[in-house]
């Protein structure tokens, strides 16, 4: 007994030493990049909120500039939404919205969309989905051009009952052998501008909440 | 006398019997060899002990070689004449190998040991007395393993008999001794069932008899009415091989399964061939040892197949003549039936107390050479194995060498039937994998016994060594102490240079005893 | 309910740790010559796997967080994993020779196992519940054991197949567990996220 | 000095973590879809194997039996996070492909056992040396891997150099096959199993026309002469 | 920074604690897989392992010192049961150490011997027999074959005799499928 | 003293062997391969022949490399059904280079890395299917009409469209029953919608049911010459139709029916084909009721709850991995082993 708990005592000393020193020098590592590890992470969103909204465009925070909203209807999800803001000298200029397609061939596709104040689209991306590699997945920007022919469209132009795949008598292309991923990205699209044009107002005048998820990951 | 419901068992096979072309002759006495050879092992057991001399003259049943141990069977002499060599002689057995035997120039005078009339009625002797004779008759097991008649006759205290199962199912194709016996000695089968059932003291006795041999049970049937025995039955089993594996035949008369790894006794039931139970007869009333069995010689490659009462010791050369001589068709000559019998080089191979049958194969009876191909596991052999075993997955172990998974999967309940390969599409030879795989068992478990023992004596012997340095290094001591209550009686000047000499001396032999031992 | 559930099928079927995630891969390969071993392991690292991804969730959520110190969860999960581990040895030992003839020579292996740290990181990052964390951890350690049984009853069977020289052994292992992970995929999209 | 060529055969080819000893299979298969993915991790593995082998053959005559393997296991945390930290923060891109399978170097049961089995009972020379021979054994196998992969999956090699190079990486994309279709099945965790068995079967091939069969046994500092 | 080495200091202290008190409290005593491995040895005690028996050579195998290939003797089956033992792939004797033969016995040619006893001495089962200055016998049963004998014999008169085969040692061979290639 | 050749028991001549087995196999095949010829056009027959071709092919490649005999391996005629069943499982107008991909890996990876007939743990023909359908979706989900919508392409334009790099015209295209239930479901229409629907025959889809009806009948006379296992098929078509009957019980307008299961794509090819690979199915009894129940099950829930549209082919690939555990676990009790 009394061998244990010297021992014991020892072991603890020892070990506890080890930790102590090897975790002063990873606490010391954390320290010295903890400023380039924020910048980098940052970077990152900020790279892909500007696939979608060029930053020439507007002269704010993106990423300091956001509310949340919810709308399961339009937005696809019931979980809260992020939306960026972007303006230009404190004038709206767009926003970038993060709906979800829920109907995709494999599951949810979650989108991110910039919509410009006008309701033109300054960008569509994929930011995850589960398509089938091959046949659904030629939605991604790295796979084909196809996500990048949304840019410019608004839901005028195609009029609204054209914003369809080809075989639903709509303008967009499908892919061959499948068309149920481009039909719900198209509709996620439509959804999410028909959700700016009703909400914009709202949209721009509700305070940024700063805090939140960092939905861009 | 009514049949009683048969139990059917798993799987087997329907085959063709080919059993008329050998029961169309009597079975007549074969000639007299001018040579005998007798095996020593014929036998489940140890050897016999040789108890002639070459030169010696022998008479017919006398006896030649002594049991060696309980597990074991007495040789006799099958026929008058003098000893001309004990040597190893091929005998019949799979590995083709010689075996010590004893070799008998016969004198043809056929004369016998005693002719006495010393032959009481068997009714009026105990059940020991009884087992004494069949025991000193050297019979042993004449339906295939040749296990000694003596040992199963004995099931031991705990295990009481209440039947007897008397086989005469005859199972195999071609094979047709036992038929013939049934036909032709049918009281004699009778008699001797009811001799073993007195020394088992077992309530009833079932005959089994398959389906295909209606004269056979006829006779039976007869003699049973004749005897005035109410409690023997003969019963009728379907045509089924292997009806006449013991653990299938005791299943098909009483529904019993004999436990994996146990024996029939443990349920009560003892099974004796038909030929076991004329022979046990003879014993007990002729005292007459086992010298002689009816040996089938058929198949495609002899010319007049038939049935033929042989000698012990004559070789298949002989036999094989007096049925007529081989055929052009003769390719391979197989000792017991075409399911489990196995095939020898040559003819110059003695018959032995367990050999029924030799089928003297045409080339369309067999399958030439097995070319295998790869186990597609198509569970043919599943459907076919009677003692409900995987045949594929044993193989699949087997051929991997896993011994351990050989035996999970029950490796020794297989009792080698062969109606696994004879269906296998793949053509493999299964039961070849499991008499490897089981001989490899054996092996090895001699071999831990070995190791075992080596082990022992190399502890031991270290040990020795150990005992041997420590009570030199105590004999050393002892010296010395004895030196120094030497010197502490001298004077006391004398005493530091007394031990200083002493302590010199030991540390000398010390040194000159370890010189030794590190050459 | 059935969103924990949920969490049982995804984890051990349709993202099994090892077909599909690749983590357990070692042991995965390692102790699967013998269906005994196999599930031995199984059983030990069911155990272990779902004790550790409470005792991380607790660190995690009652030390590392409070304090801010997220960039330290390695370390601490390791350690505790570590710790998990020996204690259970020596629990099972004490308590249960025979589970400790069983379970006994696995229990070190599984401190490397990185299914098991995976999991702790994996319950994290996703900021599991407690009840999720043990589900998760849960999980993930019968899909382990499930696979790794029914790996070592193929490559049992394959210790008599007539592979080509250079395939025997780990090639034809590997070559098993890929077909294995692509029969897998046809559980793909069975949960959608 | 045949000793140190013998330490870096072992950890190059006879012994290699990788194809011989089956250690650290989870980031071998995971990350090596792609040639990058595989030499990023790679030379982080590495880096964690020389490090952890100094400092645990530095410490080895203080540590007690019974905390062996916690100590080991702390030094090699600690070695891993600080890894993970500067990749974070340099190659943040590259650790973000790479993910969870960078804290997980900490469980790569190669690294243990190499702590364990030799730096633990060599002087630190050596212990380095063989942390780096292990080290890049390993990312040998996994840039080899990663290339067959790549290379059946996408007709290409070295494709997102920039994670690893930065701008530099930009242009050394090579597209092996023109206009191939792509056969998914290689870059899919199928394709990572069946890659590593073929792997392993070459290596076989090799070895035996080289006239003799890997051994695999765990070396240890003294006996095992060269064979 | 000083709460991090604080709040994991603590952790491992606890842990090591645990640890330390665990190692003492539960030590495991015997190590039982050298005994596990000596089983399957074949207790030749040639040495041709490299050891000076077979215990020696287990416990090398338990500390990972020595491959499990080493043992001639035994041959391929305890190449396999030691693999199985130890969870490794088998593989096939190291020919450096010999190669696998027949069991055989030593067998001393009476009429040289000049009973010195150098061979009783290096026996390891103590399978002869003979006093000094007599002539020597080798029990068959009990001899392992493992040529200890032989070359300390002054005379050359010890060589070595295949075991028989017989009906009873006999094994039933290897079914030769022919599309074999196992080791 | 005469000498006479050895051999071992038993010694009995052949009953059955191995190619008259195959051969039973492939004449089973003909009736429903001939009417899904009928149905989908040449393009059937040309895929049959270039399957046996490489297939063939593949195989004596890998037994010159390993210095087999080759004659032997290759009469069993294994490799031929192996051909045979993944030709009828690929869209008949698949590429050239589709039908090389799937061939190669069924016969090369899947049945000869493992030592060819008899050691593979995976069904060959099905490894081939899921690694095409893997490596190449698009090409697999292309099926024709069948006759009674569109007039099946004629030889000339199979060879152009399988040989030539030409695509399928979408007029020729249509999704099969399965597909379009599947997607027809996703879209919140009803059954009784799309079973009004032209692709949509009596029980099944158009002409599917008449293949379906094919194999089923060729896998009776199968069973019927007991070269089959009763026991897979039927556990088979239990696993996949009870489940089935059970959901359209509780929503027939959510679930198609147990026929229309039992009908399509490749349940029938499946259950009498596919799944009762002796080689790579549990060789128990009750193993082989488990197996077959299994398959049927997995099937009905991949095609309910997965990401494809049809799941014999991962079921048959699931429930082999698990096959040896199977046996393992169900053992036969042997005759006199305690129970
Ligand atoms: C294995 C498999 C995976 C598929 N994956 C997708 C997919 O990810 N996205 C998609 O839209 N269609 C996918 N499909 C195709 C759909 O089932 C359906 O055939 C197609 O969307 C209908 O489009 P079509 O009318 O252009 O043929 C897949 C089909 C199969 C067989
Ligand atoms: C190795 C062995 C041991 C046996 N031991 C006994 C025994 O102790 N007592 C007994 O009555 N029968 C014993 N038997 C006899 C068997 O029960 C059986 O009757 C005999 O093997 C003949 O059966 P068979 O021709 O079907 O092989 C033994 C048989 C064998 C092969
Ligand atoms: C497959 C098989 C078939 C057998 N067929 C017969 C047979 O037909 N007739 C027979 O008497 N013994 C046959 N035996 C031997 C019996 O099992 C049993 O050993 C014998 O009846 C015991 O009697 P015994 O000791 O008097 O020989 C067969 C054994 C086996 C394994
Ligand atoms: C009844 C039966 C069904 C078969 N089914 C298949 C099959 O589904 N896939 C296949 O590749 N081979 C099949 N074969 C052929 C053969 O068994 C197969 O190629 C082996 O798996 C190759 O080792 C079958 C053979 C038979 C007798
Ligand atoms: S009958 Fe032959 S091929 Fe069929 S499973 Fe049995 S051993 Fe294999
Ligand atoms: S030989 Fe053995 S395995 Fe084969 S059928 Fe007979 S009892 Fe069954
Ligand atoms: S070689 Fe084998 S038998 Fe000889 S001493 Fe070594 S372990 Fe024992
Ligand atoms: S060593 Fe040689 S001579 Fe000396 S006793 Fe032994 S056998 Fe005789
Ligand atoms: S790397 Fe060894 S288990 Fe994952």
């Amino acid at each position: 007994m009394d061998a244990g708990a010297r021992n014991a005592a020892l072991s603890a000393l020892l070990l506890g030493l080890f930790a102590m020193v090897g975790t002063g020098l990873v606490a010391l590592t954390h320290a010295l990049t903890r400023e380039r590890i924020a910048a980098s992470e940052r970077a990152v969103l900020e790279r892909a909120l500007h696939a979608v909204m060029p930053p020439w465009r507007h002269d704010n925070d993106l990423l300091a500039d956001r509310i949340a909203v919810t709308d399961p209807e339009l937005l696809g999800t019931r979980r809260p939404v992020t939306v960026y803001r972007a303006r230009r000298g404190g004038r709206p200029v767009g926003v970038v919205l993060t709906p979800e397609a829920p109907d995709g061939y494999n599951g949810r596709i979650r989108l991110i969309v910039g919509i410009y104040a006008d309701g033109t689209l300054a960008g569509v991306r994929v930011l995850a989905h589960q398509e089938t590699p091959g046949l659904g997945d030629a939605i991604e920007a790295e796979k084909s051009d196809w996500i990048l022919g949304f840019t410019g469209k608004s839901l005028g132009k195609p009029p609204l009952e054209r914003w369809r795949v080809r075989r639903d008598g709509g303008d967009f292309d499908q892919f061959t052998g499948a068309t149920i991923t481009p039909r719900a990205v198209v509709k996620a699209v439509r959804n999410a501008l028909i959700y700016f044009r009703h909400h914009r107002e709202a949209l721009f005048a509700a305070p940024a909440s700063g805090e939140g998820e960092e939905e861009a990951s | 006398m009514s049949v009683p419901a048969v139990h059917p068992f798993h799987g087997g096979l329907v085959l063709e019997g080919h059993k008329r072309i050998s029961t169309r002759h009597p079975v007549v006495p074969a000639r007299l060899p001018e040579r005998l050879v007798v095996p020593l092992q014929q036998h489940i057991g140890a050897p016999a002990e040789p108890v002639v001399q070459v030169g010696e003259r022998v008479l017919k049943g006398q006896p030649i070689a002594r049991p060696r141990g309980y597990v074991s069977a007495a040789v006799h002499a099958p026929s008058s004449g003098t000893v001309a060599a004990i040597e190893a002689r091929p005998v019949p057995h799979p590995s083709g190998l010689a075996a010590p035997c004893i070799v008998i120039e016969t004198d043809g005078e056929e004369r016998w040991r005693w002719r006495e009339d010393q032959r009481p009625d068997w009714r009026t002797l105990g059940p020991e007395a009884l087992r004494e004779r069949v025991r000193e008759a050297g019979i042993v097991g004449m339906g295939g393993a040749g296990f000694p008649t003596h040992v199963k006759l004995n099931p031991g205290a705990g295990r009481a008999i209440h039947t007897l199962v008397i086989n005469g199912a005859e199972c195999e194709p071609y094979i047709t001794c036992d038929d013939m016996l049934m036909r032709e000695h049918a009281p004699a089968v009778v008699a001797g069932a009811q001799v073993m059932q007195r020394i088992l003291g077992a309530r009833r006795i079932l005959i089994g008899i398959e389906s295909d041999k209606p004269e056979a049970r006829e006779a039976l049937s007869e003699a049973v009415r004749a005897a005035g025995a109410d409690d023997i039955r003969v019963v009728s089993v379907p045509a089924r091989y292997p009806s006449g594996g013991e653990r299938q035949l005791i299943h098909l008369l009483t529904g019993l399964e004999v436990p994996s790894e146990g024996l029939p006794a443990d349920i009560g039931v003892v099974c004796q061939n038909a030929a076991t139970a004329a022979a046990v007869l003879r014993a007990v009333t002729e005292l007459e040892p086992l010298i002689s069995r009816i040996v089938t010689v058929t198949g495609a490659g002899v010319a007049e197949p038939r049935n033929l009462e042989v000698l012990v010791g004559t070789p298949f050369a002989d036999v094989i003549d007096q049925a007529g001589g081989y055929t052009d068709e003769a390719v391979r000559l197989i000792v017991g039936g075409p399911m489990m019998g196995f095939a020898v080089a040559h003819d110059e191979v003695p018959v032995t107390k367990t050999v029924n049958c030799l089928l003297v194969a045409g080339r369309g009876e067999v399958e030439p050479a097995r070319d295998p191909l790869p186990c597609i596991r198509c569970g043919a052999c599943v459907e076919a194995c009677p003692a409900r075993l995987l045949p594929q997955q044993l193989y699949w172990y087997a051929r991997a060498k896993d011994f351990d998974r050989v035996q999970d999967y029950r490796l020794f309940d297989c009792i080698e039937c062969g109606c696994c390969a004879a269906v296998c599409p793949s053509r493999i030879p299964l039961v070849d994998y499991y008499r490897y795989a089981k001989s490899e068992i054996w092996a090895l478990e001699r071999e831990r016994e070995k190791a075992a023992r080596a082990r022992r004596r190399h502890e031991a012997r270290l040990a020795r060594l150990e005992r041997e340095r420590a009570e030199r290094e105590a004999r050393q001591r002892a010296r010395r102490e004895r030196a120094t209550d030497a010197a502490a009686r001298k004077a006391a000047v004398a005493e530091a240079l007394a031990r200083a000499g002493a302590r010199r001396s030991g540390s000398a032999e010390a040194r000159r005893h370890e010189g030794s031992e590190g050459g | 309910m059935s969103e924990y559930l949920l969490i049982l099928v995804s984890t051990v079927l349709v993202n099994n740790f090892v077909l599909v995630k690749f983590l357990g891969l070692c042991p995965f390969m390692g102790v699967s010559r013998k269906v005994e071993t196999a599930t031995g392991m199984g059983l030990a690292t069911t155990f272990v796997l779902t004790l550790s991804s409470v005792c991380s969730y607790l660190v995690s959520e009652y030390l590392l967080e409070p304090l801010g110190l997220e960039y330290l969860r390695t370390i601490a999960f390791i350690l505790v994993i570590a710790v998990v581990v020996q204690l259970t040895e020596v629990i099972v030992h004490k308590t249960s020779p025979l589970l400790y003839n069983v379970l006994g020579i696995f229990l070190p292996l599984i401190t490397t196992n990185c299914a098991v740290l995976g999991v702790a990181l994996l319950n994290a990052q996703t900021e599991h519940g407690l009840v999720e964390s043990a589900l998760y951890g849960f999980g993930a350690a019968v899909g382990f054991s499930l696979v790794l049984a029914l790996f070592a009853a193929v490559r049992e069977r394959l210790a008599a197949a007539d592979v080509p020289v250079p395939f025997q052994g780990a090639a034809i292992a590997l070559v098993t567990a890929g077909l294995m992970s692509l029969a897998f995929m046809g559980f793909a999209g069975m949960v959608r996220g | 000095m045949s000793r140190w060529r013998d330490i870096a055969a072992e950890g190059l080819w006879r012994n290699n973590p990788g194809l011989v000893q089956l250690l650290g299979l989870c980031p071998l298969l995971a990350v090596t879809s792609s040639v990058v993915n595989g030499l990023g991790l790679g030379l982080a593995t590495t880096a964690t194997l020389v490090v952890s082998g100094l400092t645990v053959s530095a410490v080895r005559g203080l540590v007690r039996p019974e905390i062996r393997i916690p100590v080991f296991v702390l030094v090699i945390a600690c070695t891993v996070t600080i890894i993970e930290l500067l990749m974070s923060a340099w190659l943040h891109d590259l650790y973000k492909v790479l993910g969870i399978f960078i804290p997980l170097i900490v469980t790569n049961c190669a690294i243990m056992g190499r702590a364990e089995a030799f730096a633990s009972r060599n002087p630190v020379p050596a212990a380095v040396l063989d942390g780096l021979m292990m080290g890049l054994g390993f990312t040998g196998v996994l840039v080899a891997l990663g290339a067959l992969r790549e290379l059946a999956g996408h007709g290409t090699l070295l494709d997102h150099a920039e994670l690893l190079l930065g701008p530099l990486g930009e242009g050394l994309r090579l597209e092996i096959i023109q206009g191939y279709r792509g056969f998914l099945v290689a870059v899919l965790p199928p394709g990572a199993f069946i890659g590593l068995g073929l792997l392993i079967a070459l290596k076989n091939v090799i070895d035996t026309r080289r006239g003799r069969r890997s051994v695999a046994v765990p070396v240890h500092a003294h006996g095992h002469g060269s064979a | 920074m000083i709460a991090a080495v604080v709040a994991l200091g603590a952790v491992a202290a606890v842990s090591g604690a645990l640890l330390g008190y665990a190692a003492v409290r539960f030590r495991v005593e015997s190590d039982p897989i050298v005994d596990q491995i000596e089983s399957l040895l074949p207790q030749t005690q040639c040495g041709q392992c490299g050891f000076a028996g077979c215990r020696p050579y287990a416990e090398a195998i338990a500390r990972g010192e020595a491959d499990i290939n080493r043992c001639p003797p035994g041959g391929e089956h305890t190449i396999r049961a030691l693999a199985d033992l130890l969870g490794r792939d088998p593989k096939p004797l190291d020919p450096e150490r010999g190669a696998e033969k027949p069991p055989s016995v030593a067998v001393i040619d009476e009429r040289l011997c000049i009973g010195c006893t150098k061979c009783i001495q290096a026996c390891p089962v103590d399978a002869i027999v003979g006093a000094a200055k007599q002539m020597h016998t080798i029990i068959a049963a009990e001899c392992t074959g493992c040529e200890l004998c032989i070359p300390p014999c002054p005379v050359d008169c010890i060589h070595m005799e295949p075991v028989p085969v017989d009906l009873d040692n006999w094994r039933w061979p290897y079914p030769e499928a022919r599309t074999e290639n196992l080791a | 003293m005469r000498r006479f050749e050895t051999a071992t028991s038993p010694h009995l001549p052949p009953r059955d062997s191995v190619p008259a087995l195959m051969r039973r196999v492939l004449y089973a095949l003909a009736p429903g391969a001939a009417l899904q010829a009928w149905h989908f056009g040449w393009g059937v027959v040309v895929q049959l022949l270039l399957a046996a071709a490489l297939a063939l092919a593949a195989e004596a490649a890998v037994l010159v490399l390993r210095r087999r005999p080759a004659r032997r391996a290759l009469a069993d005629g294994s490799v031929l059904v192996t051909a045979a069943l993944l030709a009828l499982a690929l869209p008949p107008y698949a590429p050239w280079w589709l039908t090389t991909v799937a061939v190669l890996s069924a016969v090369v990876l899947a049945k000869h890395l493992y030592g060819g007939l008899g050691y593979n743990p995976f069904n060959p023909a099905m490894v081939g299917y899921v690694v095409a359908l893997i490596a190449f979706p698009r090409e697999l989900t292309q099926w024709p009409a069948p006759h009674a919508l569109a007039a099946p392409p004629g030889l000339d334009m199979a060879l152009g469209l399988i040989f030539g790099g030409a695509q399928l015209p979408d007029a020729l295209t249509a999704a099969t029953p399965l597909d379009h239930v599947r997607t027809g479901l996703a879209m919140n229409r009803t059954l009784t919608e799309l079973g009004a629907e032209p692709v949509m025959g009596r029980f099944g889809g158009k002409g599917w049911e008449w293949v379906a009806g094919g194999y089923l009948a060729g896998g009776l006379w199968l069973a019927w010459r007991r070269a089959i296992d009763w026991r897979i098929p039927s556990a088979f078509a239990a696993g996949l139709a009870l489940p089935a009957m059970v959901a359209w019980g509780l929503d027939p307008d959510g679930h198609p029916s147990p026929l229309f299961h039992l009908l399509s794509g490749g349940a029938m090819l499946g259950a009498f084909f596919i799944a009762t690979d002796p080689v790579t199915a549990a060789t128990t009894p009750r193993g082989r009721l488990l197996y077959g129940a299994g398959a049927g099950l997995l099937t009905f829930l991949i095609r309910t709850f997965g990401g494809y549209p049809d799941g014999v082919a991962f079921a048959v690939l699931l429930m082999n991995m698990a096959a040896p555990t199977l046996d393992q676990l169900t053992r036969p009790r042997a005759f006199g082993e305690g129970r």
